[in-house]
């Protein structure tokens, strides 16, 4: 096991890192730049050291900073958190090159699942589904029917050569084809010189549905089950649960199975996220995260595992405690990220937090750097922290989230709070009934409008 | 914890303001239990606050291991205030400091030394690599800050050049 | 590190400001148990402040479902600090209030009445039992501050007697 | 189900009633006296009734008080918490005569629990193990050493008429005995003007382990497991802990079958506590209690079971909707009661919490009415709050134990909290090596004079 851990991050994460490795018995080092000499993982770990300026490409970007750092500190393994250099493979490399252990995938693993290309690729190889179309280009009417028939409408007719949205369009049903490919075509020939398009499955209102996995490196893997992430702004997730309200467990035990499989055959090594989109019962590939990630309490909740734990040990060298039959999931958990945003608008709202009372008692877990007196730098993301709650059902979790959040008092600075007490409240999410595009309408809909 | 030291006047050094009016109010603010006092009056505006409440930031519970005798955050903090502001030469990068250029050399300067702005003045080693650190401005070494072959964080004042 | 805001620089002469007055304004606020006073006056702006640390206890965030309107709880707090302390008669116990005898009575006292320590001038039911309240001093009921059949609790003022 | 539920008692057990009131969805009262008008379940309630002043006889033990709360807010049940009113087997009575549902056992229990004669002869009879002795006074030496024999040595030979440790002798061995009776007689004739005594079991070095019960009133009942509560400074709990390190499965599920099984018979109402001395692999019937517990919480992490939810449950006549095979209880949980004394004089220190920072993070739950600000009225009980962890491991939850009083932040008072961090460190605690003596002997030993 390690003898002391650099944490190459900031925010709840740095904390979140710095907790695991004291309850691991491992010394800690919190690396700040000059905006975070007030966070709170650094006035609790072992030892601090300041790397740059605010600028994250100076300070938490700065690789050869970070190994100054290491050397005078004695550290022999680095944790990147989330963000920053979580998922970069050249400092994976270069902190192998100075012998330093970094805690997460190799640095092969991280650089094909950070390739689009290539991640789909290598997805598809290890038997992940992924979105199904025509493998290229298309020129032919009667082809692109057989493609569509096969792939089933509605269909995504798309530039070859094309990207931002220009030349697409969507074919409903088999009549809308042939006018879709044309239009798509001239579009194309008129935006990239090139008519050349090909076909994907269109989906309309998919969920985002990911996997968390867990390899050891050595061929084992377990799936630790699902997250349904599916209430997002701007591609930000918002609330996670999990277990996803939509699928039952037979879909989850296969959908787990074929990625801790996947895995398997990578030789994966490290905690690791594949997600996907989901409509339908049918799961489409998008990415792999090659890291923890920020929703991953709602997994430790339902599962009793600590996951930064078992990034640690993985990280040194030790197999899998465990095999999938010993993954027993209970209950439900349900996460929040609170940002300093105001709740309708979502304008940052950077300061000083002037009175700071997280909600406490039973079945609530509160994932925070922050504290009363603490200034939320305009530097970084605007998280406050993430309120994660627990109960035996999906009910049970929701009541339980509604009276944790009018616990929960921030003032100093406008949160996302209340927009969580409006969706806890809200009978569509109750009901589970929400898709990647909910949150948005609601937003368009006016469902903060009034909100003070 | 760090209390704000009495009164903070707007930062300025414009010589139109009355110094006699910005103590004046900072001492109203010291007799009072305010916590604030603000004047504005065209473009001048005076501001003397008071942190009443030294709000104990979380540290670290007493029963907390001691941490390991470790030289890189500690001085940093009690030496910077004792010294002009601008005559702090500070690490641009974390590393480990070097006043000599060999362990067989004499250092590069010691106090008392006068220096050139631009002249090499220690060497901070980060990834087997020396960067020289050179003075930034030209003056007498009134202090060294650190000790040969110590960690240095980001910022750390490493001496003082008046 | 916060900037102190308004670093921007100041021409103009502060000579106008009024000292006596900003002394005044504070000494005012050190008197009062306000958190705030600020004055405007054309350009002049002259704001003291203190940090009470009337820290915001926890509440009840303000998506709770409001309380269901209970005469209970709201209308002691506001009512009480307007009338003399000793003025006050409070109820003794919690239960409902009752200002006559029975539905078809006219009422104990009114707004005006003298009454005489002693005498009885409410009741108050509870466990269906009515005790008798009486005044707690003689002089004349200058305010009902309670209605008839409203819910009361420990402590809470029933009237004034001046 | 209830539709208001009036909460009889103050401090953090009223937040935790009300918390699970709320996670029923059920309407709250709070009652409280004028020196809990700002505490925060007050705060927090949907309604809230000041029933007297300080003193607890006037307010929180004010009956016609409670009960004319109930009739002006409507409230259709009472929770009396713990202390207060209990175990008052006249108020659930008189809550029934104004039928209003007392949330608590039937009356008949409480009063038989609350009468240390009859408790015992109820215990004996429903089978549970009590203090082996003989059954009446003895004056024949050989008799005294047939029953000795019996219930094997250490014996204490006691004053029939005795008391107050008068007459009271232990025989360690055989050859003590003759002498003891002898001394024991002469004391016993001295002090009461008669020489009977009586032999009981004497435990040397016991643990007080409790079992939790919960039964429906309507014949069925379960038991949730042990807590180890033997750290206890005069007789008050410090620390506790489940499972407890002194017990193996096989004593764990004997033991708590015994006192299910005893519930059945009595048709037990509600959640209860079955106390017990420990000593060498054998259970002695101390008491038991009659409510909800302070310890309560560390069940509820081991068993995911929420007991003041199935208090309300049972109370409002619903059956157990669990038979004893589907208790599973998993991994460690440890509580400290967080009080505001001072940690090596426990002098108490009411007053003003200037700063409150509750740790956070996995497995970590803090129970407490505390936040900034709050005055701790003089008039109470000196409790801040508790600290509850969980972990898969006894040492993954001493770890976090320890982390978490580092994180925890209380200032303007006097605390624990040093106490709990030299307790965390402490080999023998770790090891699991304590009695219901070790608190006090580490103390007097000077455990905490290094403590500022």
């Amino acid at each position: 096991m390690f003898e002391k851990i650099l944490i190459a991050n900031r925010g709840e994460i740095a904390l979140r890192i710095l907790r695991a490795a004291k309850e691991l018995g491992i010394a800690t080092v919190a690396v700040h730049s000059t905006a975070d000499s007030e966070a709170m993982h650094v006035k609790l770990a072992d030892e601090s050291v300041c790397i740059g300026p605010p600028a994250a490409r100076d300070s938490y970007l700065n690789i050869p900073g970070l190994l100054a750092a290491c050397e005078i500190t004695g550290a022999d393994a680095v944790h990147p958190g989330y963000g920053f250099l979580s998922e970069n493979a050249k400092f994976a490399e270069i902190c192998a090159d100075h012998e330093i252990a970094f805690i997460g995938p190799k640095a092969e693993h991280i650089r094909i699942m950070g390739d689009k290309i290539e991640a789909k690729r290598t997805a598809r190889a290890l038997g992940i589904p992924c979105v199904p179309g025509s493998e290229g280009g298309i020129t032919d009417d009667d082809e692109a029917m057989r493609v569509a028939e096969q792939i089933g409408f509605p269909v995504l007719v798309k530039a070859a050569a094309g990207g931002g949205g220009r030349g697409m369009k969507v074919a409903r049903t088999a009549l809308d084809l042939s006018e879709a490919l044309a239009t798509a075509r001239t579009e194309a020939k008129a935006a990239f010189g090139d008519d050349a398009v090909y076909l994907e499955k269109y989906l309309e209102k998919p969920r985002h549905i990911e996997i968390q996995i867990l390899g050891d490196g050595l061929g084992n893997a377990v799936h630790v089950g699902e997250r349904d992430c599916s209430l997002q702004r701007r591609h930000q997730k918002v609330l996670e649960e999990t277990p996803s309200p939509a699928l039952n467990q037979d879909q989850r035990q296969k959908i787990g199975e074929i990625c801790a499989d996947a895995m398997r055959k990578l030789k994966y090594s490290g905690a690791g996220t594949i997600e996907f989109l989901y409509e339908n019962g049918e799961f489409y590939f998008i990415e792999m995260n090659t890291r923890i990630q920020v929703e991953h309490p709602i997994t430790e909740m339902i599962s009793g595992l600590d996951l930064i734990v078992e990034q640690i040990k993985i990280a040194s060298g030790a197999p899998l405690a465990y095999r999938q039959e010993d993954i027993d999931l209970r209950g439900h958990a349900i996460e929040c990220r609170v940002n300093a945003e105001h709740p309708a608008t979502f304008r940052p709202s950077p300061g000083k937090i002037l009175y700071y009372h997280p909600p406490g008692g039973v079945g609530v877990r509160v994932d925070s750097a922050a504290y009363q007196g603490y200034v939320i730098p305009p530097n970084y993301d605007s998280m406050v922290g993430k309120l994660i709650v627990q109960g035996r059902t999906r009910n049970e979790a929701l009541m339980r989230l509604r009276r944790a959040l009018d616990e929960f008092i921030v003032d100093g600075v406008d949160t996302t709070l209340p927009l969580f007490r409006a969706l806890v409240r809200n009978s569509e999410i109750q009901d589970g009934a929400y898709d990647i595009h909910w949150l948005e309408k609601f937003l368009a809909a006016g469902g903060m409008d009034h909100h003070e | 914890m760090p209390k704000t030291p009495g009164s903070k006047p707007a930062r300025d050094t414009s010589s139109d303001i009355d110094a006699g009016l910005v103590r004046e109010i900072a001492l109203l603010l010291s007799e009072t239990d305010l916590s604030e006092i603000e004047v504005e009056r065209g473009d001048l505006r005076i501001r003397v606050a008071r942190q009443t409440f030294a709000a104990p930031a979380p540290v670290a519970a007493a029963y907390v291991a001691a941490p390991p005798a470790m030289a890189v955050a500690a001085p940093a903090a009690p030496a910077a205030p004792e010294h002009d502001h601008a005559d702090v030469l500070k690490s641009p990068m974390v590393g480990t400091v070097y006043l000599r250029p060999s362990p067989e050399s004499k250092p590069f300067i010691e106090v008392g030394s006068h220096v050139t702005a631009g002249q090499k003045v220690l060497l901070v080693e980060a990834m087997k690599t020396f960067n020289d650190i050179v003075a930034h401005k030209s003056g007498t070494v009134t202090a060294m800050l650190v000790d040969d072959s110590s960690p240095v964080e980001y910022d750390q004042p490493l001496m003082v050049i008046a």
